[in-house]
């Protein structure tokens, strides 16, 4: 609540520019393909050529114009990362969900399982199952949602201790509501601002880890491009061809600035706070963290 | 202290997990270790294969695998067989640790003291946001070889890779620890504004703390449940990282080989690797719930009783 | 407030930082970055990797080599060319049948413990080797000499390997086929000595963490894994007056631009073949950078392609595809330090050697016979599979080819990068159109590419097997002229390229940075160094 | 010790160009309960910020100042204000429970801001004998988790009245209690009030509770003040025109 922030939710520049930024990306990376070919046609030498006339953005390794790789590039990461998001949305919601509705010990015991699982060293087990079952979009996104489930579970099953608590969630049960239709009818469009920002939290999370994936060799197959492999090929290429890193690093970096500032500015719209319930964790003890003062 | 054995009682099942999870899925994968460029007579694979016990059928090598485990053995290195894989892994734990500490430091100190910065004085927030969202947003290994370019190559301040003196420790940890400490700075800065707005802490302002007073005996107090908590998110973006990092700077670390030793199939090594993995983010954990217990005198008097 | 102002600023100081970093002061001064010796006689290396282990007989691996080599020496030795000369042994001869071979080892070779090398030492070396429990991948190298085979079968008494020690100083080899060459193979590492009472006491794992007992030039200093290994001058090697370094120093570097930034900065003397960016290394090329080191290989790059699944069986598709391999641009676009676009499968390079004729034919060819095997312009063909381990420039390889043979024949393929592990067990299950390969030779010998394709050789996934190319070979193994012998083999290869049951596309060449102090060291074809006159100038400064 | 304070030419702001606060003038009298009142949304919160030096932190834009024996503070610098702040002028928020950490044992996050320690030490003891609290090594070892929170809120009360305060700011402390407790509560602070001889300001809506220690009435509404005078006239709806309504608007926030 800074005076500097007061003001900032409404439709300023800034945040023109921001929904310019995201949405114009998404948007390129959607329909960019259909109108420049990415894939290699015979007859073109394999030359790194710099940005010029023919192509603005010069030339990837192979010869082909890096404007249209990195659209390409752009649209397999976008599924990538929107993709497993979305399976960890469903995963996280729908355990979330259930602990928060389900009696205190079955409760407790779900969300030590979390606990134990975000315990594990997952995306070193991500890394070793692409490395040794190959390279497709599928894996990739399967395994980088199943990470990313975890913490969202946490949030939804906060936002449904809070929501408990609500006289009218009370009333609808009383009114002989199902679980199932109580769940449909309140919690679930409750829970959609909260969710709503942890996904633009995650994407980001996501698509790094699908860069950093990328430049272990263990990305997306070729001729199939992604954000993350021409950034790789970009980082080979840092002293003979920089604008390869320039175009794939810059434009990524970009959009993930803008996507975190879009984040920033939606969770202050939907006063979502990111520490109330995201980060809320039983502790050993079994207290709540930052209770009441009073014994 | 009953916390503690309860925390270690409960890790047991986890990492049964993880080593059964790992064996089954190093074994699933296809093809197998001791495969060149150049392949070898069936004569010559029988008699490696069954040297390290290959041949025997799956189930056996599992109990015989649990049973050198419990005996303090993970066999040799299929990559290195006059090595064994726990001194491989022992030798490659410990500049792996080094690096991760002084790339935790350097997150630390960031981030803490950033995320500070911005919350106390709203002015710095852009600036300081925008230089964390930078270091959010590019990537590792881009920011490796920027480095290596600027304080090596350039202005020759700093080595270049390689590692042995606290010279060689600077750029990679930088490296590793930037991205993380720019997560940090956005966390702590949004944890300490909102914290900061509690009512002990206005109290404390109107018995007129200064800004850091406030800070150290109120807010970072109020909050520290919350890093904690975030700490373990934090070591694993670091592992991580370390994978790559101590790639780019020849760290003779574990994270380096860890690709390899999956992609050459030595079992030993990346079940080992994995294991060691999850342990150290299990010590982290519980680390984490200790010095909760100790810092909130809630848990701890409630324990003492 | 607004964060974009700021945010704008630090990426374009970034950027400036980096543009302006990019093409320093190298192209005035000619070097590749700091050029400076070190202050004492001192040889710093990067390779790819750390060796497997310090046991030279047992594993197969380039760094692992490079170092027994320091710290061993065989029968015979390489000089800094690539040519053999006398190691251990000091005279051999043979009998007229190049069928049992005599070697006198020289009194003074010792062991760094001061023991003499003896004939009982290859006799034990040897067996080891080939003994079935001890299960070292390098034993089908000695499957040459008499009962080998049998002995790593498990089928014979290892005292039956066609090997004895005449006397302490000499040493006599029976083998199962001539082979007038066969001294030429006693310089590899996996023909190497050991010292037996040493061995003995960790038969299987010698020597195990602690620092060996060798023959060779140099010892051991220390091993700290994954960061480096250094060996020191050895006091007891016959020939140490000729070794000038005081020590060597490896550094295992995975990451080919850690290796040039490493290079650049002065920290390395030399950049073992290929282990440095292929870009960077076309660059100084271009540019003409005399640090540059261009050498051929005994290698080549070939696809197998699979003759018993549709369509691949037909020999027309097989050679469809052949003719049209942009082989040029994969060679010198992709590749480019000093790689040759090749139809043949053995390197040209072989000295002696006179490459066979391969049929002619162009794009036009191609597509007719394309059509005569039922798939004009390509209808009706599937994509193809081609598997190819990923990494390297192998990705960029098979895009190539898949752009290329979709324009000019229609043919479509469906790239499936693997690792390698993953790949050769798909590749024996025979599951692939396409699988990329390549092969090295030990030795400058044609027979060594030709084997691989000889019937139940392990390294031909190709499932095409030919009569007369196998007789051919084995009876080219019992010809001692080695014009009729080369005839017969240049015979069988052009039956195999014929019949197309591999794509040679092109022949290796490594590429390696040496700085302009190190005396004596010329990269080769084998890959190996002479130590005897390797110097570093250490008072060698840049000239005005 | 008593000593002159003078709000002058006050004006705060939040987000909206209205102010919440508009007072061109307000002057206590020195060594009394001067007690503001005023329904929620009146400014009355925001007067007590503006008093205890707390409108820097609260986000506020301001213009103002405080005059302050010889000092004049400007209400949106932090800077000037130290120094006074916590010492001059103390403030017990509006759940004064809330006022500690919890980690922290209570008597150091009483004493927080105060170094003349000796002659704290005398006072200390015997305020806590008023406010009916243990004695200091038994708070030293305690955690506010440990208390009651009417406990806390009188700990909240002698740590406002440390060490020799001339203006305490009380906002609402009696607003989470039952009537008899704050019956209790305003007791303590009266004997507080006489026994250390400050100015204080008590901020409410419950005008009986303020009718019965104030000295001195304010009524605040909408930023402004409405109504100035003796206790009696917040129980006399005919002396002054606007009070029904607020008044009725107390009662709704409180029924006695």
């Amino acid at each position: 609540m800074s005076p500097s922030g007061a003001g900032s939710s409404g439709i300023t520049p800034l945040n023109a520019l921001l929904l310019i930024i995201v949405i114009g990306g998404a948007v390129a990376a959607v329909f960019g393909p259909q109108l420049l070919p990415s894939q290699l046609a015979g007859g073109i030498e394999p030359l790194a050529l710099p940005p010029g006339a023919g192509h603005l953005l010069g030339t990837d390794s192979l010869g082909r114009d890096m404007l249209a790789r990195l659209l390409e590039g752009m649209r397999t990461t976008l599924f990538v990362g929107l993709a497993a998001t979305l399976l960890a949305l469903v995963i996280g919601t729908l355990y979330g969900a259930a602990a928060g509705l389900a009696g205190p010990r079955a409760d407790e015991t779900m969300m030590r399982g979390v606990d134990v699982a975000l315990a594990l060293p997952f995306m070193i087990l991500v890394i070793l199952l692409v490395s040794l079952f190959g390279r497709s979009m599928l894996l990739l996104f399967i395994a980088l949602g199943l990470v990313a489930w975890l913490p969202l579970a946490r949030v939804a099953r906060a936002g449904v201790h809070n929501l408990r608590e609500e006289p009218y969630l009370e009333a609808a049960r009383m009114m002989g509501g199902s679980r199932g239709y109580v769940l449909r009818a309140h919690l679930f469009p409750q829970l959609g601002a909260p969710l709503a920002v942890y996904a633009t939290w995650m994407l980001p999370v996501v698509m790094m880890q699908e860069a950093f994936l990328s430049f272990l060799g263990l990305g997306v197959a070729p001729p199939r491009a992604s954000w993350g492999t021409l950034i790789a090929d970009g980082v080979a290429r840092i002293e003979t061809a920089p604008w390869i890193l320039l175009s794939a690093g810059g434009s990524l970096a970009l959009w993930l600035i803008a996507l975190h500032l879009a984040g920033e500015r939606l969770a202050r719209r939907l006063n979502v706070h990111r520490t109330t319930g995201a980060l809320e964790r039983t502790t050993a003890a079994g207290e709540p963290d930052g209770g009441e003062a009073t014994a | 202290m009953k916390l503690l054995r309860r925390r270690l009682l409960a890790s047991l099942p986890t990492l049964f997990a993880v080593i059964t999870i790992t064996f089954i899925i190093v074994r699933a994968a296809p093809g197998g270790p001791f495969r060149d460029e150049k392949a070898v007579p069936e004569a010559v694979r029988a008699n490696i294969e069954a040297r390290y016990g290959l041949d025997e059928p799956l189930a056996v090598q599992y109990v015989k695998f649990w049973r050198n485990l419990l005996t303090g053995s993970l066999g040799p290195s299929f990559q290195h067989p006059e090595r064994s894989a726990l001194g491989v892994l022992v030798g490659g734990a410990v500049p792996s640790l080094i690096l991760g500490v002084a790339a935790a430091l350097v997150a630390l100190l960031l981030g803490l003291g950033g995320g500070t910065l911005a919350a106390l004085r709203p002015r710095t927030s852009p600036p300081v946001s925008a230089v964390a969202l930078i270091a959010l947003a590019i990537p590792v290994f881009v920011l490796g070889p920027l480095l290596i370019r600027l304080f090596a190559l350039e202005l020759g301040w700093l080595p270049a890779a390689l590692w042995g003196s606290p010279r060689h420790l600077v750029l990679p940890a930088l490296t590793l620890g930037l991205p993380v400490g720019g997560a940090l700075v956005r966390f702590w800065r949004t944890v300490l504004t909102e914290s900061l707005d509690a009512p002990e802490c206005i109290a404390a302002r109107a018995r007129g703390l200064t800004d850091l007073e406030v800070v150290r005996l109120h807010a970072a107090p109020r909050s520290l449940p919350l890093l904690l908590n975030y700490m373990a998110p934090m070591i694993a973006a670091l592992v991580t990282g370390s994978v790559v990092v101590e790639k780019i700077f020849a760290v003779p670390g574990m994270g380096r080989y860890f690709v390899d030793s999956a992609l050459a199939r030595d079992y030993p090594i990346v079940i080992g690797a994995t294991l060691i993995y999850a342990v150290a983010l299990l010590v982290v954990h519980t680390m984490a719930d200790l010095a909760h217990a100790r810092l909130d005198p809630r848990l701890h008097r409630e324990h003492n009783r | 407030m607004i964060c974009s102002r700021p945010t704008a600023c630090v990426i374009a100081a970034i950027l400036l930082a980096w543009t302006a970093g990019c093409g320093s002061g190298e192209e005035h001064t000619g070097y590749v970055g700091r050029a400076r010796p070190p202050d004492r006689p001192l040889l710093r290396i990067a390779q790819g990797g750390d060796p497997a282990g310090l046991d030279p007989t047992r594993y197969s691996d380039q760094p692992s080599w490079r170092v027994a080599r320091l710290l061993f020496e065989g029968l015979l030795a390489f000089t800094s060319e690539g040519r053999t000369t006398a190691g251990v042994a000091d005279g051999w001869s043979s009998n007229s049948e190049a069928t049992i071979f005599t070697f006198q080892l020289r009194p003074e070779a010792q062991w760094s413990d001061g023991r003499p090398v003896t004939a009982k030492d290859f006799v034990f070396a040897w067996r080891r080797v080939l003994d079935p429990e001890f299960g070292a991948e390098t034993a089908e190298g000695l499957y040459i000499i008499k009962g080998a085979r049998q002995i790593n079968s498990g089928k014979a008494d290892p005292q039956s390997l066609g090997v004895r020690a005449l006397t302490e100083r000499v040493l006599e080899v029976e083998l199962e086929h001539p082979d007038p060459e066969f001294p030429i193979r006693t310089a590899l590492p996996s023909f190497f000595p050991l010292p037996p009472e040493h061995v003995a006491a960790r038969y299987l794992d010698w020597p195990g963490g602690l620092d060996p007992v060798c023959n060779g030039p140099f010892v051991l200093d220390r091993w700290l894994p994954d960061d480096r290994l250094i060996v020191r001058r050895s006091e007891t090697y016959w020939n140490r007056e000729a070794i000038e370094l005081e020590s060597v120093v490896f550094f295992p570097l995975a990451d080919p631009n850690t290796t040039i930034n490493l290079y650049r900065a002065g920290e390395i003397d030399w950049t073992t073949a290929n282990t440095i960016p292929m870009d960077q290394a076309r660059e100084l090329l271009r540019r003409g950078a005399p640090e540059v080191h261009v050498s051929s290989v005994y290698a080549t790059y070939y696809l197998e392609l699979n003759t018993v699944r549709e369509p691949t069986n037909d020999p027309r598709v097989r050679r469809a595809l052949e003719l049209t391999v942009p082989r040029e641009s994969i060679a010198e676009g992709i590749y480019g330090t000093g790689h040759r676009p090749s139809r043949v499968l053995v390197s040209t390079d072989l000295p002696d050697w006179t490459a066979p004729e391969v049929p002619a034919g162009d794009s036009e060819t191609a597509r007719r016979l394309l059509a005569e095997a039922g798939y004009p312009g390509g209808d009706g063909l599937q994509p193809l599979v081609y598997l190819y381990n990923a990494g390297g420039p192998h990705g960029a390889v098979a895009e190539f080819l898949q752009g290329a043979w979709q324009q000019q024949l229609g043919v479509r393929l469906k790239l499936i990068p693997m690792d390698f592990a993953s790949m050769e067990e798909r590749g024996r299950r025979g599951d692939f159109h396409l699988l990329r390969s390549s092969w090295l030779a030990d030795l400058p010998a044609p027979v060594e590419f030709l084997a691989v394709f000889q019937a139940g050789n392990p390294n031909n996934l190709t499932g095409w097997e030919d009569r007369e190319y196998d007789r051919l070979l084995e009876q080219a193994r019992h010809v001692l002229d080695p014009g009729e012998r080369n005839r017969l083999l240049r015979t069988a290869e052009e039956r195999l390229l014929n019949d197309a049951p591999i794509i040679p596309i092109l022949h290796y060449a490594t590429v390696q940075l040496i700085k302009p102090y190190v005396v004596g060291l010329t990269p080769n074809p084998l890959d190996v160094i002479g130590w005897a006159g390797l110097r570093v100038n250490l008072e060698w400064r840049p000239p005005r | 010790m008593t000593a002159g304070m003078k709000l002058t030419d006050v004006r705060v702001y939040y987000s909206s160009s209205e102010p919440v606060l508009d007072l061109p003038i307000l002057e206590p009298e020195p060594g009394k309960i001067t007690v503001i009142a005023g329904p929620t949304g009146s400014g009355k919160s925001t007067l007590g910020h503006a008093v205890a030096g707390l409108l820097p932190f609260m986000g506020a834009r301001a213009v103002g100042t405080l005059h302050l024996g010889e000092h004049a503070l400007p209400l949106d610098s932090a800077k000037k204000w130290r120094g006074i702040c916590g010492k001059l002028v103390r403030w017990i928020p509006q759940e004064p429970a809330r006022a500690f950490t919890a980690t922290r044992p209570l008597l150091g996050q009483m004493l927080e801001g105060i170094d003349d320690d000796l002659k704290v030490n005398e006072q200390l003891v015997t305020l806590l004998e008023v406010a009916g609290l243990p004695d200091p090594p038994e708070l030293s070892r305690s955690y506010p988790f440990e208390f009651s929170g009417g406990m806390l809120q009188r700990a909240a009360l002698v740590s406002a009245f440390l060490p020799d305060p001339m203006i305490v700011v009380a906002d609402e402390p009696t607003a989470h209690l039952d009537p008899p407790r704050s019956l209790d509560l305003a007791r303590t602070v009266t004997r507080l009030v006489r026994q250390a001889s400050v100015t204080l300001l008590w901020i409410t809506h419950d005008l009986r509770m303020a009718s019965a220690v104030a000295d001195h009435v304010v009524f605040l509404s909408e930023g402004r003040i409405e109504a100035e005078g003796e206790p009696g006239l917040l129980l006399d709806p005919s002396r002054y025109e606007p009070l029904p309504i607020v008044y009725a608007s107390a009662r709704l926030a409180q029924p006695l």
